[in-house]
């Protein structure tokens, strides 16, 4: 326990800092965020991730967003456990048939009002499954999407862009 | 006075014989039984009430009896339990008017009204009675006339056994209080209670204990105190429910009385030793008493758990209250006795109720296991609420009435400190402790009796179909609700005339104030005020739903099915049953509960992969009921063992012979 | 310095050092419980310290000092040589649980409490009142003795019940003379070296140093 | 009487608007011992906010009972708020009730929150329940018995009472008793108000799930509310636990200058035990459900040692 202690008190602080000035995209997106999200849903956004049918490629990069160096929360985001607490439905991978339904019950399950956002290119497009007999088609086809996020998997930055992107179409 | 005694005695007679003559029509037979029950319940009540305020009354009536012949009395004592024994019996009669009519033509009514109401009156004569004979033969006429009530479904075999096991029972705790009056007559030379406390007084220790071991453990076995209380649990859910409410709300209690009357009356002060056996006793009795309860999924059964529960903790105050005489704190005995006493009343109160609404369910339901229920707050919207009420109150939750007993109780104990006797500083420490655990887990088991048979969805059709039931069981348990919510948020109403029935049986004036809305303990040791807090939270519960209105929160409500993940179908079976929600504590509390669990998996004769039925089974097993002198064979012989194996060669061995020596020859020296 | 917050601050060391104690039977590691022992031993030195302060005597403040050196510095240098030796880790391996060990500590405790209550009321000084936690500390200390397997682990029992008595002949007599204290001290120096190589021996002949294996020596 | 009405209004004020801050302190606080940045401390407040903005989605085969608990819960912590001395010791409703009438409204309050998470019938809420219930009994010893060493100490288990005696003693750091009690009652806090090693009040797996489990269901107001509740529990915990065995700086007479000071006192020390339960929930992984009973099992012990030594050493 004492050896944790003095490596906690060793590392600093990692997550990329927004200096104003420094333009690196993360601020950039930041302060954006901060503006959108700060119109629509009072700097405050919690997000259920739902797996549609993806190779967890996304969610990898999805999983990176809550880590020190991208550190989701101090945009006053995080995920939770259950659609009721969620205002954002992170969705990934082409919809499969079984879980074409269980998305539409989750959309259904989260409170008004709410946004979806489409990550990957399979959820886009299906990508390399598109036409597969156990695919039912993108996101789009099951929920109404509000952004989608290229990219295979996409960065983190891209998905934060995602995020922002669909606050401010409902902005 | 007299006449009121002559007019209540009357009704049940005239209920008791009415039942009878009118045994062929059996709707009329039920309605003058339970009738007659019911005034004469009132006049009882008004009896006690008379006796509470200072009414006295002398009966003797020589040659009614042998030696010594009938002979009654009303001193504050006997009228405080008249008034609790007809606090339960008005609304038992009052349910019993509806609840008996599913009864008719499976069971001799008749039979059943003439029990009931010799019962009744034979539990209030019993607190009157002035002299050894009375008290005996009134305390059998008890005793048959609820074995009756509780063989009224003697086709059913469990039935006949828990009649078995509560009949011999009650006649063995009998035999000990007939020695226990025998030795204590032939000591003092007297039959009359009165004269019984100077004469006592001068005996030697040695009989004294031992009439006190006799007559506790006759009373105790009444009380169903652990491990006397192994009939309890099977008899009070055998019984018709409007009789297990009776049994369990009031019956019980005569053991209290009669532990009331030795301890402050009969025998007076003892050694310490007494008040100490008594706290143990109280705190093993509620401890493990709501252990059971909460892997119990027999409503009634466990209710009737919860009895032995309640009663250990009436148990804690009166064996407070004896540590404290013995240490010559008049105060503070009252103050302990008074919680005691209170708390009797309450659970008379609530544990009616509560047994009142298992029957309404059991009435609409046809069914005793909570795993067959469910979802029934939706088809018995008013029994849910009355049946809430009650659990609130029976989890000693403010504002209600289990609440200030068990908060007197606590602060009895506490004020332990003002002893100085180590040993009896831990036992009280100990007390205290039993007390907070067992009112924890005493809300966790009505969050699971409450929660597991009202919410969510139904569990088996019958439940699905359930019908809130007539009014006037309704009624019975609203005039019980009410008195909850009365007796939780105006102590003094209780407290005025506890104080002046303590004083009397032990000249010692309680250590509290109460006025109107608070109660102090030991001047400002402890306080509480019920009633501001009932208002407090009701102006709060009023006003938070309002404040989201003024700040114009969005107030659209969707209603959608249960998140299951996304799962296409939602029934019942995906509900927590009440084994998993007992389970933490079955596992927590293995050592007491010896959980034996078997797991069969029928597997599909194609493929292993493909499960046809799994079977889940997970029995505790009850230690006291199958194995309370086992463990001592086994001792007995693991001892015979050990001594074979003093000689080992390990070091250990040796250590641990000179460390146990070490530590024998300290305890012994000091 | 009162003798009133003496008596406080006493009352508080001592309970610290009889809660490290304890603790040696909740830390599964062995070089946690050598560190616990460490700590205790610095407790006591701080306390033969205040002690010295408040008595003025030189020879008490002398003992606290040995006592830093030898049993804060030296037996545990020497433990954590003899645990890198064996190389083994986890090395409580004790006959009960924590959970029981627990309770019986708890009882010990109380009936210490019990035994030694009315001596500490008969001794004058103000130090008397902590006595029944010392005599705590050494009740456990011999349990803890008693409840471990492996010997290293016996070692560091027998290094507390030791600092329990040391700490209860510091409450009852502000210590022993200063010649004698040494003595103690290189006594169980030495007992240590000696258990240590002891361990070797053990090891060597056993491939374990699981004394419950001695009981094969009986054949 | 004004002074009476304005020192409650205070207290209320500081329990109703303080509790939204600690919360969001002590996620601060936690970022920061992870290396994160973290959400500014004033997000808990947004998330109010913003709850209160959205629909409620309530579960259909839910009873009265599901949407009345949020309100309860809330009134709960609302009363305490006045019963508590969180500034001064002339709480003006403090006749309301001792300690004890205290942790019984505490656990009124999870009695209803338990029951809310059966009326839903998902497995989740019942499994959150029946946890929930079975540490909160577990806890109870432990805190009753912490009460009894206070009460042997101070000679009272009045709030206001306690803290004045505390106060009148210079050498209460000193007194083995009293920190033993702390501990325990320290522990208990923890797992009263869902921390770690007890609760993760960050999970996101239902299985590890006890306080989360049982409102999984909740959403838009009646989440707002639970929230907001779960917040000013811990705020009262913490300030019973500042107040009772750190009295220093609580005010004695009501005089604003003393208020003022009672009040930057118990900012600061709510901040240590905001910086102290980070630390912990950093150092310490969460315990399996069933090692949470050992750890129960040990604060009880020190509890009870804690009233034995108050028996047995002055």
């Amino acid at each position: 326990m004492a050896s944790l202690i003095k490596h906690i008190w060793k590392t600093p602080v990692v997550t990329e800092a927004l200096r104003p000035g420094a333009d690196t995209e993360i601020e950039v997106i930041a302060r954006h965020i901060d503006d959108g999200a700060r119109k629509r849903l009072g700097r405050s956004l919690h997000i259920r991730q739902v797996d549609a049918g993806s190779c967890n490629g996304c969610e990898l990069e999805i999983g990176a967003l809550n880590n020190p160096y991208y550190d989701l929360e101090r945009f006053g985001m995080h995920f939770v456990a259950s659609p009721r607490h969620a205002d954002c439905l992170l969705v990934t991978g082409p919809v499969t048939r079984n879980m074409a339904d269980p998305l539409k019950r989750t959309y259904d399950a989260t409170p008004a009002p709410k946004i979806v956002v489409a990550v990957g290119d399979c959820a886009h497009d299906c990508g390399v499954f598109a036409g597969g007999y156990a695919v039912v088609g993108p996101v789009s086809a099951i929920l109404p999407v509000d952004a989608v996020v290229r990219g295979c998997p996409p960065e983190p930055r891209a998905i934060l862009l995602g995020i922002l992107a669909a606050l401010e179409r409902r902005a | 006075m007299l006449d009121l005694l002559l007019v209540t005695l009357a009704c049940f007679s005239a209920g008791a014989v009415g039942a009878l003559a009118t045994a062929p029509w059996m709707n009329l037979s039920r309605l003058v039984g339970n009738a007659g029950a019911l005034l004469g319940a009132l006049g009882a009540f008004a009896l006690g009430l008379a006796g509470l305020v200072g009414g006295n009354l002398q009966l003797n009536i020589p040659d009614l009896l042998p030696i010594g012949g009938v002979a009654l009395g009303v001193d504050r004592l006997s009228a405080f339990f008249v008034v609790v024994i007809a606090a339960g019996a008005i609304p038992a009669a009052l349910y019993a008017l509806g609840y008996t009519r599913e009864y008719a033509g499976k069971h001799s009514l008749a039979r059943m009204g003439f029990a009931f109401n010799v019962f009744i009156a034979a539990m209030i004569l019993v607190v009157l009675a002035r002299n050894v004979l009375t008290f005996l033969f009134l305390w059998e006429a008890m005793s048959l006339a609820s074995y009756f009530l509780v063989m009224t479904e003697h086709e059913r075999e469990d039935t006949v056994r828990a009649g078995w096991v509560y009949f011999v029972m009650t006649h063995a705790g009998f035999a000990a209080l007939f020695l226990g009056f025998l030795l204590l007559t032939r000591a003092t030379g007297t039959m009359d209670f009165a004269d019984w406390g100077a004469a006592a007084a001068k005996l030697d220790p040695t009989s004294r204990n031992l009439i006190f071991v006799l007559l506790a453990l006759g009373f105790g076995s009444k009380a169903g105190v652990i491990p006397l209380h192994v009939w309890l649990p099977r008899a009070h859910p055998a019984a018709p429910s409007h009789v297990s409410a009776l049994m369990s709300g009031v019956m019980i209690k005569l053991g209290v009385y009669g532990i009331a009357r030795v301890a402050f009356d009969w025998l007076g002060a003892g050694p310490a030793w007494w008040g100490g056996a008594i706290l143990v006793v109280g705190a093993v009795s509620a401890v493990l008493g709501v252990l059971y309860a909460l892997v119990e999924h027999d409503l009634k059964r466990l209710l009737a758990y919860h009895s032995v529960e309640n009663i250990g903790i009436i148990m804690l105050g009166l064996g407070g209250g004896m540590l404290f005489q013995t240490s010559h704190l008049p105060g503070l005995a009252a103050l302990a006795l008074v919680a005691g006493l209170y708390h009797t009343l309450n659970h008379a109160v609530f544990k009616s109720l509560l047994f009142m609404g298992a029957g309404a369910i059991l009435h609409a339901t046809h069914t005793r296991n909570m795993e067959e229920m469910g979802g029934l707050i939706k088809r018995m919207p008013q029994t849910a609420a009355l049946f809430l009420v009650g659990s609130v109150a029976i989890a000693a939750l403010p504002p209600l009435n289990g609440f200030i007993s068990e908060w007197l109780t606590f602060q009895s104990l506490l004020l332990s400190f003002q002893i100085s006797a180590h040993t009896v500083n831990l036992i009280f420490a100990l007390g205290v402790a039993a007390l907070a655990l067992t009112s924890g887990l005493a809300a966790a088991c009505f969050v699971k009796a409450f929660g597991i048979t009202f919410l969510a969805l139904p569990r088996s059709e019958s439940a699905a179909h359930a019908r809130e039931v007539e009014w006037t069981m309704r009624a019975a348990m609203a005039l019980l609700a009410l008195a909850c919510i009365v007796l939780g948020v105006a102590p003094p109403l209780t407290l005025a005339p506890l104080e002046a029935t303590v004083f009397d049986l032990m000249g010692g004036l309680a250590d509290m104030r109460f006025d109107w809305n608070a109660v102090v303990a030991h001047d400002g040791f402890g306080w509480v005020a019920p009633l501001w807090i009932a208002l407090g939270l009701v102006a709060f519960l009023v006003a938070i739903p309002l404040a989201p209105r003024l700040i114009g929160a969005n107030n659209r409500r969707r209603y959608y099915e249960t998140w299951g993940c996304g799962r296409a179908l939602q029934t019942a079976r995906f509900e927590y049953t009440a084994t998993a929600f007992a389970n933490p504590f079955k596992r927590v509390f293995a050592l007491l509960y010896r959980p034996v669990k078997e797991l069969d998996i029928e597997f599909h004769p194609e493929s292993r992969y493909f499960v046809r039925t799994i079977a889940y089974y997970n029995e505790g097993r009850l230690i006291f009921e199958d194995a309370l002198y086992r463990p001592l064979l086994r001792m007995i012989q693991a001892l015979a063992r050990e001594a074979r194996v003093l000689q080992s060669g390990n070091v250990h061995g040796y250590l641990v012979y000179i460390l146990v020596a070490l530590v024998a020859l300290l305890i012994l020296t000091v | 310095m009162s003798a009133e917050v003496l008596a406080k601050v006493v009352n508080l060391l001592s309970f610290v050092a009889l809660g490290l104690t304890i603790l040696l039977i909740v830390r599964t590691s062995l070089e946690g419980q050598v560190r616990v022992f460490a700590l205790q031993s610095f407790v006591l030195a701080l306390l033969s310290m205040l002690i010295a302060a408040y008595s003025e005597s030189l020879e008490l403040l002398g003992v606290g000092v040995a006592l830093v050196v030898v049993k804060g510095i030296t037996i545990p240098r020497v433990l954590n040589r003899a645990v890198a030796n064996i190389g083994l880790q986890r090395a409580a391996a004790p006959y009960l649980g924590t959970a029981p060990a627990l309770i019986i500590c708890g009882v010990l405790t109380i009936i210490a409490f019990y035994v030694m209550t009315p001596i500490a009321a008969s001794n004058p000084l103000p130090t008397a009142d902590a006595i029944p936690l010392a005599f705590a500390g050494v009740l456990v200390g011999f349990f803890i003795m008693v409840n471990r397997r492996r010997a290293v682990t016996q070692i560091l029992g027998f290094l507390m019940l030791e600092n329990g008595i040391f700490l209860l002949a510091l409450l009852a007599t502000y210590g022993v003379p200063f010649i004698v204290e040494m003595g103690v001290f290189l006594d169980v120096l030495v007992a240590v070296l000696i258990m240590e190589v002891f361990v070797y021996h053990i090891k060597d002949n056993f491939d374990s140093i699981d004394v419950g294996e001695l009981g094969k020596l009986k054949e | 009487m004004l002074t009476e009405i304005t020192i409650e209004l205070l207290q209320l004020l500081m329990v109703m608007l303080g509790s939204p801050l600690l919360v969001g302190v002590i996620r601060k606080a936690k970022a920061r011992l992870q290396g994160r940045r973290g959400a500014s401390i004033c997000q808990p407040y947004a998330d109010l906010r913003k709850l209160l903005t959205k629909e409620m989605v309530i579960p259909e085969n839910t009873s009265w009972i599901f949407r009345f608990t949020p309100y309860l819960l809330a009134t709960t912590m609302l009363l305490s708020a006045l019963i508590v001395p969180v500034l001064t010791t002339r709480t003006p409703l403090g006749f309301m009730g001792n300690i004890i009438a205290l942790m019984y409204l505490f656990l009124l309050g999870t009695f209803f929150l338990a029951l809310a998470g059966l009326d839903a019938g998902s497995a989740f809420g019942g499994m959150g329940s029946s946890r929930e219930v079975a540490i909160a009994a577990l806890a109870e010893p432990t805190v009753l018995i912490a009460i009894f060493g206070i009460a042997l100490r101070a000679g009272t288990t009045s709030l206001d009472g306690i803290i004045a005696r505390s106060v009148a003693d210079p050498l209460l750091m000193l007194n083995a008793g009293h920190l033993l009690a702390f501990f325990a009652f320290f522990i208990v806090t923890l797992a009263e108000t869902g921390r770690l090693p007890v609760d993760n009040p960050t999970t996101h797996l239902e299985l590890t799930m006890i306080h989360e489990a049982m409102i999984l269901e909740y959403s838009g107001r009646l989440l707002a509310f639970v929230e907001w509740a779960a917040g000013m529990k811990l705020f009262l915990f913490l300030t019973l636990l500042s107040n009772l065995f750190f009295p220093w700086g609580v005010a004695l007479a009501n005089t604003p200058v003393a208020l003022f000071t009672a009040f930057l006192a118990l900012a600061v020390k709510l901040l240590l035990f905001a910086g102290a339960i980070a630390l912990v929930e950093t150092l310490v992984a969460k315990l399996r459900l069933f090692r949470v009973p050992e750890l129960l099992a040990g604060s009880f012990t020190v509890a009870l040692l804690a009233v034995v030594t108050a028996f047995f050493i002055k």
